[in-house]
């Protein structure tokens, strides 16, 4: 491979990768500002999901990350090198497209060969290659089709060995699993995670599916209108949410807030949460409400439950409750586990 | 251009001519060029006037015109009104092959654009004449046509020709077709041979005599194929199938007519009007050399070939012309006797009656509109007098335009 | 593979005329049948053969006997076809030096028009939109200017290129694309291509020439078959060029010799057709392999079938 | 290869800017072609256009506005932009119709569906010189098979190129052939629509021909539009091939449209500056009809 | 509304609409069998939702309820009454389509009122009618936009509203939330809820996601390969699955399937199912494993388990377990709810 971040890569080219930092990143689409001064710290082998509603401004900070598109602000520095000035194929990065992009004219093998050929790799060598990381994401038998012949999971496996056969030093992933159905979407998951293991190497993977945050990263990170809301470990951004928004974004459903406590009680000028999983039925619970729906889910229930000063509160429960809407319930907070924000900036107190 | 290395020099020759006069010409180039070592000539052939005069806008436009090319005597005033022809009068005086005496007075004549100093080198001599098909008139039981006959014989065999698809005449409808019954009627086509303003169709009554005759072949008589039966099977093609008795032509359709094998046939001159002459009209082509190219002596040294003995005969041996040089014309390589029409000498007889049209720059101009206008009238889709009259009219402005320098 | 049928099922769609309307009449059977079978074959069968009418009238037309005078009533084929019109072309003029001509022009224009309005329209895919928007304006203003407003005076570029009398004035209106029209169709095409692909390649390190030759152009081989077969048709039709720019005889091309042949007797009708016949086949030939692909029901699972 | 130290001053943009650059890069070949092959000769033929250049010689003078004057009272050039004017009216809606018709009514996928196809494109290749021949034939008033099927309805058929207004409508009908490249377009860019579409329509009670009026149309409205311009312009300026080889002009200067006329002017009668002058008229006229073409149907969205 | 199944819908045309009877329906495409005789029963203004994985047939059953596509074999009757004969439009169906089929050339009001213009309902009358669909779907100040001006969830409103307007008797649609990304999915559905308690219309609701088939509908209809597998209300289809395919099918994750019980007990010749909320954590269990991952969800994780046989088990956990990959635990089965397949055939005993 020539040029680039080789260097900063360590021995065999297989572990590791590059640490990625991000300063201070700002960019702007005409008058959209998509990001607002972004600060990142990805250590090198770790694999960080990003995550955020549609138009925060995920996709953009990958595309400055690859050099497709240049900051107005701001510095990237792959392995501790600014990469400002480095055309995107000497970056050493590796994209998966939400889309994919694979060439549909090419067969798979095509596809995994293109990038190794405007490259000049010799024959051999990238036709080992290409063997290599298709028998590493098992498409070793799918390297004569063409990309219309195959499912949606197939395709994003080739996409991912198209990645792999780069042997870069960073992966970003731009929602590789989005337009996969849910069931695929769960094993592919599981996919990605092995393959994350097997090499190690630095991976950016974003999201907007909070539970494929959750489940996927070793770390977090919410992003929100073109700004880094909360890095951490998932568990523990879902239990210190920084603000209401990082508050109600993880989790499903999302975690009751009730404006100055009312029921859960609390002061006024305060928001007071409270995760569904917390709030339980108890015959003796000192919440009255009505049930107005509940929802099965087979292993679980959602009850939505309207109290009586017409706050709306969702718990989640057992799956065979016997209540039907109309039901006078009553709730318990489990104690300990209300998370409290300030009314005005929605910052977690 | 004459872009020659030290030892040969190149000449551009364009012509136009059917496929067949165009291997003529070939032939004539490759003795050229046997006998001129250091020349080359680049033959450019194209296929009608309306192309050759693209092609020439084209690269006298451009700057880079041929050395030689070869105009009617119809269209050369275009040119030679803006200067755009070296005049060839200075060379055939200084000429140790060629000289003046030697060709047609006529012919001459139709290409000396000021009357007086010889523009272009006229290559032969073609007149209008009547094809005749013997064997539809010894069907008839009547008379061959000869030197000197009438209208009234004319219409006459014509009539009697004339019954279901055989017709006893073909003629397009055209100015040069029409002009020559008007001189030998002693009418004149235009107020003025040199400085024309206007056609004189209507207002000459000896033309305007001459003018219902022809337009009566057609209204009246309808011995000419109607106007369907024309554009279906050309007079032409009527004539090689045996079903038109007689067909004005020049020299140009011998070669097509002597494919036939069916009837025998002969020219004749053009019937005479009642106490007229026996006038025929000129159809002639002439070598023409481009002004103000460095240098002419490669283009002459073509020209001096093509208009001597050698050449012309590699010409008339093509029996589409007659040439020019009255010598060549009267040797047998023209007449032939062992070809068809046994009467060639029908062309050399009728060149001292021959005239011209008008050379003016617009004369090319002013017959094409003439002619669309005379077709309309000929085969009775307008008035005839109303015809004629809009001819007149919307012909006249055209004698006015300007070209160049020329009328100013 | 479900997925893919559909998929490509979803993309030709369902045209009025096909599997909606069919099932939306609600007539009684019978009746349906028959406006049916009217509508989905009697009416395109009877258009189809309005327009092949005047090929067929060419071909039969150039199969009759010389000298014979045509037929007064419609003849589907005429009563002792033969082929003596053909064999008299050689003889009238030098056929196959013309032949050889146009082909050699032909086989020089028309990659020449492929590559330059390939290139050009893949240049549009890549710009801004307001840029893109300024050169397809630019674009019209060049569709505007008349042919006949640069004949005369383009020859003066050639004189002073030093190309007059060659092929390369024949080849101008391949550097032209021949119309801007073929570069809006490649356009129009390469809008087809996600512009994640064009990333993706461009991260793999691939220039923008490679990305254009590896990857747009196989994926748009419909329309640079429509291209070809246009480029085809123009540059073996051209008759101006090479009147205007070619002066030796034996350079030039199909076109010019038919001219001659209007020439020898504008009635000659069997000559005539069989010279139109002559001229058409080769478009015609070219056009019969393409529509395979182009005119199917869908042309890009036509082109797939092709390359498996 | 290793990273500079120091960034360039002007960093912003030059990722973009690749891009637009390259994009500029691919079209400059084509760009210096047109400006070689056709701004710089179209300039020239505009200058001409003042000058009384005949073409033959090499010396034009300016002479202002003469051939304005010229051109003001000449009849055969009224003439000419009547029969462009009328031949514009009929041909342009006519081809856009039987190239929109046909592509719609063979959209449909159906056995034998590329041979009809085939058909309907198949004149599209015939050579110029080759239609306008072929027509002198269809149109003979004797042999011509348009007559003789005529004659199956019991009418006697016409002269056609020896009438003005039937041999305009000659020239119409021969241009009525040559439409495949309208009819492939559209072919294209139906195949295109949303099947999904058409469904929800047929759902919501709307039949084939209301589909057509309220989906197809429509949704083609664009490629419509650039069609009819592209036809226009065609029409008006580069079909004269086949025109000049059927009438050249005739009779009575009914089919003498404009670029005949010019090339009349231009190449046989000397008048070259004239003809450019001409040249002028012809793109003004076709711009005008394309500008209002254009706000005509600006309410469409087209240019969204 | 002109002719069809009006005479089928009660007083106020507002509530029940008109039942829906499939009887042995088949169809076929080319080769492919999509539909192997169905046989289905959708009661009056009831809710129904067709699950199934990718091309297992769904949309092909809603295309022919709405006469869109003809049946090979079988009838459809819709309020009891035969409409093999009636074209699409007669039939007084309407049909929300996965990709919302918005003409895009017309403006939201246009698209809503495109229907009625050409059933030629009177101006007035059908301004009414949009109107109010707009309201009752909150897209009233969103009429005048293109659908290329829209965000997804706001097309697929649009989508509904157009479909409201109809007044239809049944209403067909077909994953009208596969396209929103999980956020709005939520928020999507409950409004769809809200929307059927209101009007009270018999629907049909496609989807492959199994959770939104078990919070939406009234009863679940599974369909595998073109037949129906099991219909039932969500819960008791998610508790008693007739065969394993629809075991594993609902649930997320997958319920455990062991072949001859193997850890779990049983018999050979049959295969022993348990879903991974059944099996719990238990220093003392009977179960011996190690730990492979941990997936949290924030509120639950999702424990992989290798047992010392080699058999694979999920485990649905606590959150915030501090298990490592790789750690020894011990599980034990919840008794009574182990599920048994006959091995063969795979249908529950
Ligand atoms: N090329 C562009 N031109 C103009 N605006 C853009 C462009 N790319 C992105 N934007 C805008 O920048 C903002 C951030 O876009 P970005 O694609 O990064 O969002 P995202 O988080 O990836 O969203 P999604 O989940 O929908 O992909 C959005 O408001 C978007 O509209
Ligand atoms: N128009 C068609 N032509 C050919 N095959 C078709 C067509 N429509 C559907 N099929 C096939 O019929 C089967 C059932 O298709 P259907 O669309 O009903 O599946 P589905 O359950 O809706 O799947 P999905 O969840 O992917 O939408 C599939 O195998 C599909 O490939
Ligand atoms: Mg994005
Ligand atoms: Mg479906």
């Amino acid at each position: 491979m020539s040029g680039g971040l080789t260097g900063a890569r360590n021995g065999d080219g297989r572990s590791g990768g590059a640490g990625i930092r991000l300063e201070k990143l700002s960019k702007s689409y005409g008058r959209v500002r998509a990001l607002d001064g972004v600060d990142l710290d990805v250590p090198a082998g770790e694999l960080v999901t990003l995550v955020g509603p549609s138009g925060s401004g995920k996709s953009t900070i990958l595309r400055l990350i690859a050099g497709l598109d240049r900051p107005d602000g701001g510095r990237v520095l792959v392995g501790g090198q600014d990469v400002g000035e480095l055309p995107p194929h000497r970056r050493s990065v590796a994209m998966v497209f939400q889309d994919y992009a694979l060439y549909p004219h090419l067969s798979v093998l095509e596809n995994l060969l293109f990038g190794m050929r405007v490259r000049k790799v010799p024959r051999a060598e990238a036709r080992r290659r290409a063997h290599d990381a298709a028998a590493r994401l098992g498409i070793s038998d799918l390297l004569e089709r063409h990309p219309d012949q195959m499912s949606g999971g197939q395709r994003q496996r080739v996409a991912l060995a198209r990645a792999v056969v780069r042997e870069p030093s960073v992966y970003l992933l731009d929602e590789p699993l989005a337009s996969l159905d849910a069931q695929l979407r769960i094993t592919t998951r599981a996919d990605l995670l092995a393959l994350h293991r097997q090499l190690g190497t630095t991976t950016v993977h974003v999201t907007h599916d909070q539970a494929e945050a959750m489940t996927l990263g070793d770390r977090v990170v919410v992003v929100h209108e073109g700004r880094v809301r909360q890095e951490g470990p998932p568990q523990e951004v879902y239990d210190e949410p920084v603000d209401t928004f990082v508050a109600r974004f993880l989790g499903s459903p999302p975690m009751n807030l009730v404006a100055g406590g009312g029921v859960l009680g609390g002061e006024p000028e305060t928001i007071v949460g409270l995760r569904p999983e917390d709030l339980a039925l108890d015959a003796d619970g000192p919440i009255e409400a009505s049930a107005e729906a509940v929802e099965t889910l087979g292993n679980e229930a959602v009850l939505l439950a309207r109290c009586l000063d017409g706050t709306r509160l969702t718990a989640r429960t057992e799956p065979r409750l016997r209540i039907r809407p109309g039901d006078a319930v009553r709730l318990r907070a489990i104690p300990g586990r209300l998370h409290r924000f300030d009314a005005g900036t929605g910052r977690r107190l | 251009g004459t872009t020659g290395s030290a030892s040969t020099t190149d000449i551009t020759v364009v012509l136009f001519g059917d496929a067949e006069e165009i291997t003529g010409y070939q032939s004539m180039v490759e003795a050229f060029e046997d006998e001129n070592s250091d020349i080359s000539v680049t033959l450019s052939p194209v296929a009608t006037q309306d192309d050759l005069m693209a092609r020439l806008t084209t690269s006298f436009a451009g700057g880079n015109p041929p050395d030689v090319f070869l105009l009617n005597f119809r269209r050369y005033g275009q040119f030679a009104a803006q200067g755009a022809i070296e005049p060839v009068q200075s060379y055939l005086d200084d000429s140790e092959v060629l000289d003046e005496s030697d060709f047609s007075p006529r012919a001459l004549d139709a290409f000396r654009y000021d009357g007086d100093e010889l523009t272009c080198m006229p290559q032969n001599l073609s007149s209008l004449v009547v094809y005749y098909n013997e064997d539809l008139f010894d069907a008839a039981g009547l008379p061959y046509p000869e030197q000197g006959w009438a209208w009234d014989d004319f219409l006459a065999a014509a009539s009697e020709l004339t019954s279901g698809d055989h017709y006893g005449a073909g003629v397009a409808p055209s100015i040069i077709r029409l002009a020559p019954f008007v001189w030998s009627n002693g009418g004149e086509i235009v107020d003025d041979a040199d400085r024309p303003t206007t056609l004189t169709l209507t207002r000459d009554p000896a033309t305007r005599e001459a003018v219902d005759w022809f337009l009566d072949l057609q209204l009246v008589h309808g011995v000419v194929p109607p106007d369907a039966e024309e554009q279906s099977e050309s007079s032409e093609a009527r004539f090689l199938r045996g079903t038109l008795g007689m067909y004005f032509n020049s020299r140009v359709a011998v070669p097509t007519l002597r494919t036939i094998d069916g009837f025998e046939w002969d020219v004749a001159p053009l019937p005479v009007a009642p106490g007229g002459e026996p006038v025929s009209i000129l159809h002639s082509d002439a070598y023409c050399m481009s002004a103000g190219l460095p240098d002419q002596d490669a283009a002459w040294r073509f020209i001096e070939f093509a208009m001597n003995t050698g050449g012309q005969e590699i010409l008339a041996e093509s029996g589409r012309t007659v040439p020019s040089r009255l010598d060549v014309a009267g040797s047998p390589a023209f007449l032939e006797p062992d070809l068809p029409p046994r009467s060639s000498h029908v062309y050399l007889d009728v060149e001292p009656y021959l005239r011209a049209t008008p050379r003016t720059a617009t004369w090319s101009r002013v017959e094409r509109e003439s002619n669309a206008l005379l077709e309309e009238v000929f085969y009775g889709r307008v008035d005839r007098e109303e015809g004629l009259r809009q001819l007149e009219d919307s012909v006249r402005p055209l004698f006015d335009l300007q070209v160049g320098d020329d009328g100013s | 593979m479900t997925q893919t049928t559909r998929l490509s099922a979803a993309r030709s769609g369902a045209p009025p005329g096909g599997r909606v309307r069919e099932s939306v009449s609600g007539r009684r059977p019978g009746t349906r049948r028959a406006v049916h079978v009217l509508g989905r074959f009697a009416v395109p069968a009877l258009l189809a053969a309005l327009f092949a009418a005047p090929l067929w009238f060419m071909v039969t037309g150039s199969l009759r006997p010389a000298g014979l005078p045509p037929p007064r009533t419609l003849e589907i084929l005429p009563p002792e076809p033969t082929l003596a019109a053909y064999t008299r072309l050689p003889e009238l003029m030098p056929l196959f030096t013309y032949l050889g001509n146009s082909a050699l022009v032909v086989a020089i224009a028309v990659p020449v028009t492929v590559v330059v309005a390939g290139l050009t329209g893949f240049g549009i895919r890549l710009l801004s939109r307001t840029a893109r928007r300024r050169v397809l304006v630019g674009l019209l203003v060049v569709l505007l200017v008349p042919v006949t407003a640069v004949w005369a005076t383009r020859f003066e570029v050639f004189r002073l290129a030093g190309v007059v009398d060659t092929f390369i004035p024949l080849l101008a209106p391949a550097l032209l694309a021949v119309s801007p029209f073929l570069i809006l169709l490649y356009a129009w095409s390469f809008g087809g291509i996600p512009e994640s692909q064009l990333q993706a390649a461009r991260l793999e390190g691939a220039s923008w020439l490679a990305i254009w030759r590896r990857l747009a152009m196989p994926q748009v081989r419909p329309a640079t078959l429509a291209v070809a077969v246009l480029a085809f048709t123009f540059h073996w039709a051209n008759f101006i060029d090479p009147l205007l720019y070619l002066h030796s005889g034996d350079r030039y091309t199909l076109p010019l010799g038919l001219q001659f042949l209007r020439l020898l007797n504008p009635t000659d009708w069997p000559l005539l057709m069989a010279g139109c016949v002559i001229a058409t086949l080769p478009c015609a030939v070219v056009f019969l392999f393409a529509q395979r692909i182009l005119l199917s029901d869908d042309p890009l699972a036509a082109l797939r079938g092709g390359r498996r | 290869m290793t990273a500079p130290e120091v960034a360039p001053p002007d960093t912003p943009r030059r990722a973009r800017s690749d891009r637009t650059l390259s994009g500029w890069a691919f079209l400059a070949p084509y760009g210096l072609a047109v400006a070689v092959l056709i701004a710089l000769p179209a300039l020239l033929n505009v200058g001409y256009a003042f000058t009384d250049h005949t073409g033959l010689t090499r010396d034009p003078q300016f002479i202002g506005l003469d051939n304005v004057q010229r051109l003001t009272s000449d009849t055969f050039f009224r003439d000419s932009v009547e029969a462009s004017l009328f031949h514009v009216a009929v041909s342009v809606p006519l081809r856009l119709i039987a190239a929109v018709g046909l592509a719609l009514l063979l959209a449909a996928p159906r056995p034998g569906g590329r041979w009809f196809r085939t058909a309907v494109y198949l004149p599209t290749v015939i050579p110029d010189v080759a239609l306008a021949v072929l027509f002198l034939w269809v149109l003979n008033p004797l042999y011509g098979p348009l007559n003789q099927l005529l004659g199956l309805f019991g009418h006697s058929g016409f002269n056609w190129l020896a009438d003005p207004s039937t041999a305009r409508v000659g020239v119409v009908l021969m241009l009525l052939f040559p439409i495949g490249e309208g009819f492939i377009v559209v072919l294209a860019a139906r195949r295109m629509l949303d099947g999904r579409l058409y469904e929800a329509a047929a759902l919501e009670g709307c039949g084939p021909f209301g589909q057509l009026r309220r989906l197809t149309l429509p949704l083609l409205a664009p490629v419509l539009i650039l069609l009819a311009v592209r036809d226009t312009i065609l029409t008006l300026q580069v079909n004269f091939v086949p025109a000049y080889v059927l009438t050249d002009g005739r009779p009575a200067n009914a089919t003498l449209y404009l670029p005949v006329y010019i090339f009349d002017q231009a190449f046989e009668f000397s008048g070259f500056a004239y003809a450019a002058l001409i040249t002028i008229v012809l793109m003004v006229i076709t711009a005008t009809i394309i500008v209002a073409q254009l706000l005509a149907v600006r309410r469409w969205r087209i240019l969204r």
